[in-house]
């Protein structure tokens, strides 16, 4: 079973950005992501307590590094300013690259 | 009864105190907290409540003398928007951005808010207009649409001028405005409609008018006789978050703090004279002035994150959740209960002077 | 009152409204959900309710009579699942997966649409005989483990027929079948009997039965007072899950959406048919029959994913849920009271052919 | 009523019923389990109950005769704290961590088995004192405040011993201790009071306390109509958790597990004897009893993992969940009441000895 | 504080599938693992709408490279046609490789 | 765009130490880290069931190399032995390496 060399994107924001990126994303056409709640702390302070709208989410995209360049600056550019949000890229493996 | 019997009977219901001991868990760093589906759960619970008593009382009375108080809300709030931002940008010294998102903030109107005072009266044995659950419906997007509006036109205004130094060939600033701001203004309307609570406040309006008192029968324990208990619950989760953004108030600074309660004071008083001038009940001339009193805390920050996304957000969330709500819901609705019951029947039990009149004798 | 009557009335009820705006939240693509812990627990909560119930109701009448409606029952769900599978493979032309799949799923029993039954009969004023949740609890299993037997058989007998072009020396397909399935199936029978749902009815039905009416005072406000108004709320996220679904409608194709109304019918009027004869009451024959109309969405996704995950899962959850259970407690409901009503009494209020009456008078 | 009878009339309510239903339901690996949220938003409901319900009755009774019950607890349960400390270690040879994490256990109160304890009195027609739930607020950390600090003292003995074989110069192994312990007593004692159990329960005291009966009205059915059906939902994740813990029971040995039944039983009759001679009703007997029977399995976790991490866990979870509290709920509870009323109507109608009475006649 | 190189499985996949991927791994003799509920998005549709059966679930294991290959061939060869799953893997740093 | 690299450390414990990992990452002046529930199976058995304090948490901290060491080390010498606890570093890359 032969691993092949993809890319991990790892989205920490706020869950208000969330729309935001999967836009992002579709526009680039990657349907594929996952997503779940955290909680956390960083420059805009403390983001588990309180409403709903005020809870993080994580949004994770396995895709090629062809696609990595366009996404992350896209991210950086519109949400970086106005948004809670860090983001970092991981190298892994994978079985089956067409689904990516 | 006086003013201040009114509010200090008002303090020691259990909503109020549930609430203040919320904000006493929060401050001396307790982990209490209600779970998060349950505090998600109950205001769709306390908007069904509220929708389904609204329109089984909608039928009795029918939609016509609707119109009015519908029309007159939504102008009022938005000249009050309007003035708002004119204070906050004039006065406050805000930046367009927050000063639009503060505007939106007090001109849209508080569902919880709403629901206590609802329990307020049913406490004090007084009705008010079933319509008026309506009237929240519609009022809730339409401060925001006014803000965004105004926003992105505001923008375009800039990025013309700047523009302009280089070329005279330029649209009028509205219709840029108009616009860049379509699109957005398009997807932000359809977001505020199909948002949860104005959702739930319809159906619940729609399948009250059908179903009729009969009809509620089966479910009126549910949706009638545990809605006090239910907000008591809420009130606590409510108190703990407005306690965690206290520490947040020394960013507000003093302007928006009494911006945050004379506004509404002043806004929940015309209310409710104007109320009474178009001919609602005393409750329902109570709680018109506290829709208009009401600030938004749900639904702002969902909203403006994404349309006006450079506003700070602890701004508008910290002034409405943790100063206007609590001074909505303890001294302002006893205040303009006191107005209400005054103009209703000028000779009538609420004496606002009887200490002067006292001194007088 | 004539069916269509019945149905219209139906129609009007909170329980089917509030499903009905769950679709339409779904469709404009609102926001609004249940939270997850909440529309885990109501079933819990149902369930537990429709136990209690039972069991309160069996220790006054006995469980002497329950044996026989018990095997029919069985029965039926058994042949019927035959049927199924025979209509959907020939006429269908369904592989065999989906086949088995879709035909044990409507073969099976739905828990929610037994528990908007009784809401349904408590609202006419009618009552059905306790012991059906006890039907209810050992139906569910029945239809699963016959298809999963049947899949495991064919699947070993395609197998053998390759092998015997090798050799002659072959054991029958059935003890193939047998062993093969042998652990499959005592996995899923063991999975099936501890799934939540039988768990909680089973054992809800027993304390029901040990407490009495008595035991049950201080708990009555929960388990019997709240239960309708815990059905509205389960509906609405059961509206936004259907209404979510009805895009899947063209992938199910015609003849799906077709046997997912045909058949329910078939099966529930004959059910209330058999009840009758059977000596069931009149509320517990369209008990009965809804039993066999109904088919399962909650454990059937459960059962099958592993049992059969060669199954197609968006056949059988969109079919069950997106079509049958809403045609189910909207029309085929009144439809089967008014059969009921008919057989158990001929010269009754119920006149099915009242306007053919008319018409010849 | 004799014991026997008692016991197993109370084996046979909806709470008990439940609980081992529970256990049946861990026990054959069933999937059922009450959502996370539902199952954390209970406990807190309860004690809000538990403190409304206190608060009010102390509004008519008054603090006066409080003070005395309170301390005689506080004593009791210091000095029972000790006193599992020594048996733990001496007879049943357990390492010091352990031990003291266990003394403390049995030492602090259970809130759960206090609302079980409610439950039943309400049950039996029976009252007890409204500040009972004071007393279980100002119980809870005692215990563990006293092992925390013995532990921290007995570890810097050991620390101090292993210093002096190199120099004579050293401070008191109290003056060490007390030091070393300051810094986490602190933290703990802080924990203690703004965790979510003490700071609900006395929150819903005080506010009980100011809004009175009248007050209390309008959440009279959120607060106190649904509090049974409200513990029995809880009971079944109770019995759930306690049945996944029985495999541990091996763990825990033969002397752990007799230590968690003889320990509440001396503890809880003593209780009562002492209650009845400070002056407590029959019904408040029975609950001071029980405050000094049960045994902490909420907060006692929370607690010590941090305090004592070195104690093994899994030996005061299992046997305060897994052994005492089933025991305390459905044998001790109903002998406790049983001794209560022959203490305080010794012509009364329970008689112990009615057996040997027959015999003797 | 040496860190001894060991790999990291990560499994995506719906919540009925995570039974047999357990089953797996007490096949392979690993009892390590990590388990959260997630939403998320792919070739078989949206994963975080509709009832708890459709939502996915990530799992977590880490593990030495000699189990690597056999579990990755058998979830691959076993869950892939029939259920929505994906699959990585990443190299991580441990303190205790004798936990693993 | 450049990814500039630095240190991931994932820690999965019981919820209970928690606050204890905290206050090593606030002694080490590191303020930004994401929390989320999880289950989880290991040496301490199945930390899935049962009441909230006997779940797990994952603790992910994004960090500059020269921090990792220290960190790792007093989370290893003061929870390791009492408490359900696995740790592990992975490499990522970040855009903005002023936030870390
Ligand atoms: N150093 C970090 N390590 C892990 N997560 C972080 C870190 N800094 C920030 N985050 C996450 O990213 C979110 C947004 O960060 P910030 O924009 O700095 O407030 C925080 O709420 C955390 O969940
Ligand atoms: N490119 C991707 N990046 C991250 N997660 C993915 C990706 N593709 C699929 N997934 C996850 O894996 C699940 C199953 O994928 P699939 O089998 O493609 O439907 C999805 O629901 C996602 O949670
Ligand atoms: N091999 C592993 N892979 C992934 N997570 C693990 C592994 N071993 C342990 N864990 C996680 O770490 C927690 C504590 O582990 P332990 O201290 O071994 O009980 C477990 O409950 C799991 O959540
Ligand atoms: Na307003
Ligand atoms: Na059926
Ligand atoms: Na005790």
């Amino acid at each position: 079973m032969k691993l092949y060399p993809v890319k991990l994107l790892t989205i920490t924001c706020e869950i208000l950005a969330q729309k935001n990126i999967i836009e992002i994303l579709t526009k680039h056409e990657i349907t594929g992501y996952t997503t779940y709640e955290v909680n956390g702390n960083g420059a805009r302070g403390l983001r588990s307590q309180g409403l709903t709208n005020e809870k993080n989410v994580k949004i994770e995209i396995i895709l090629r590094e062809e696609k990595l360049q366009d996404i992350v600056e896209e991210v950086s550019r519109t949400l970086f300013a106005n948004f809670a949000i860090v983001l970092y890229v991981s190298d892994i493996g994978v079985l089956r690259t067409e689904k990516f | 009864m006086d003013i201040l019997q009114l509010i200090q009977s008002n303090l020691l219901t259990p909503i109020v105190l549930f609430f203040l001991f919320g904000i006493i868990a929060a401050r001396i760093k307790s982990d209490l907290k209600i779970p998060q589906a349950i505090s998600e759960f109950l205001p769709i619970y306390l908007l069904a409540a509220i929708g389904l008593h609204g329109g089984i009382q909608m039928r009795t009375t029918g939609f016509e003398n609707m119109l009015v108080p519908m029309l007159v809300a939504i102008g009022l709030s938005l000249l009050f928007t309007l003035n708002h931002y004119q204070i906050l940008r004039k006065l406050g010294k805000f930046n367009i951005f927050d000063s639009y998102a503060l505007a939106s903030t007090y001109g849209a109107v508080g569902a919880v808010t709403f629901s206590v005072g609802l329990s307020f009266l049913k406490n004090q044995g007084v009705t008010s207009e079933g319509y008026l659950a309506a009237v929240l419906a519609v009022l809730e997007p339409v401060a925001f649409i006014l803000a965004i509006f105004l926003t992105n036109m505001a923008v375009s205004k800039q990025i013309n001028a700047k523009k302009q130094s280089f070329t005279n060939d330029s649209k009028s600033d509205i219709d840029v405005g108009l616009n860049e701001t379509k699109i957005k203004l398009s997807k932000i309307l359809r977001e505020s409609v199909t948002g949860k609570a104005i959702v739930i406040l319809l159906g619940s309006i729609v399948i009250g008018y059908i179903i009729g008192k009969e009809g509620f029968g089966p479910i009126k324990i549910v949706f009638d006789d545990l809605f006090t208990g239910a907000i008591v619950i809420f009130m606590i989760e409510m108190g703990i978050i407005a306690g965690q953004r206290l520490d947040d108030l020394k960013k507000v600074g003093i302007f928006l703090i009494s911006f945050s309660i004379i506004m509404p004071t002043f806004n929940g008083i015309i209310g409710v004279v104007v109320a009474t001038l178009i001919g609602l009940s005393m409750g329902g001339s109570v709680m018109f002035g506290l829709l208009l009193a009401s600030a938004s805390f749900i639904a702002a920050p969902a909203v403006l994150r994404n349309a006006i996304p450079q506003a700070n957000p602890s701004l508008y969330i910290t002034s409405a959740l943790g100063i206007t709500f609590p001074y909505n819901i303890i001294v302002l609705l006893p205040i303009m209960f006191a107005v209400s019951s005054l103009l209703h029947d000028p000779e009538g039990s609420i004496d606002l002077f009887h200490y002067s009149l006292k001194d007088l004798i």
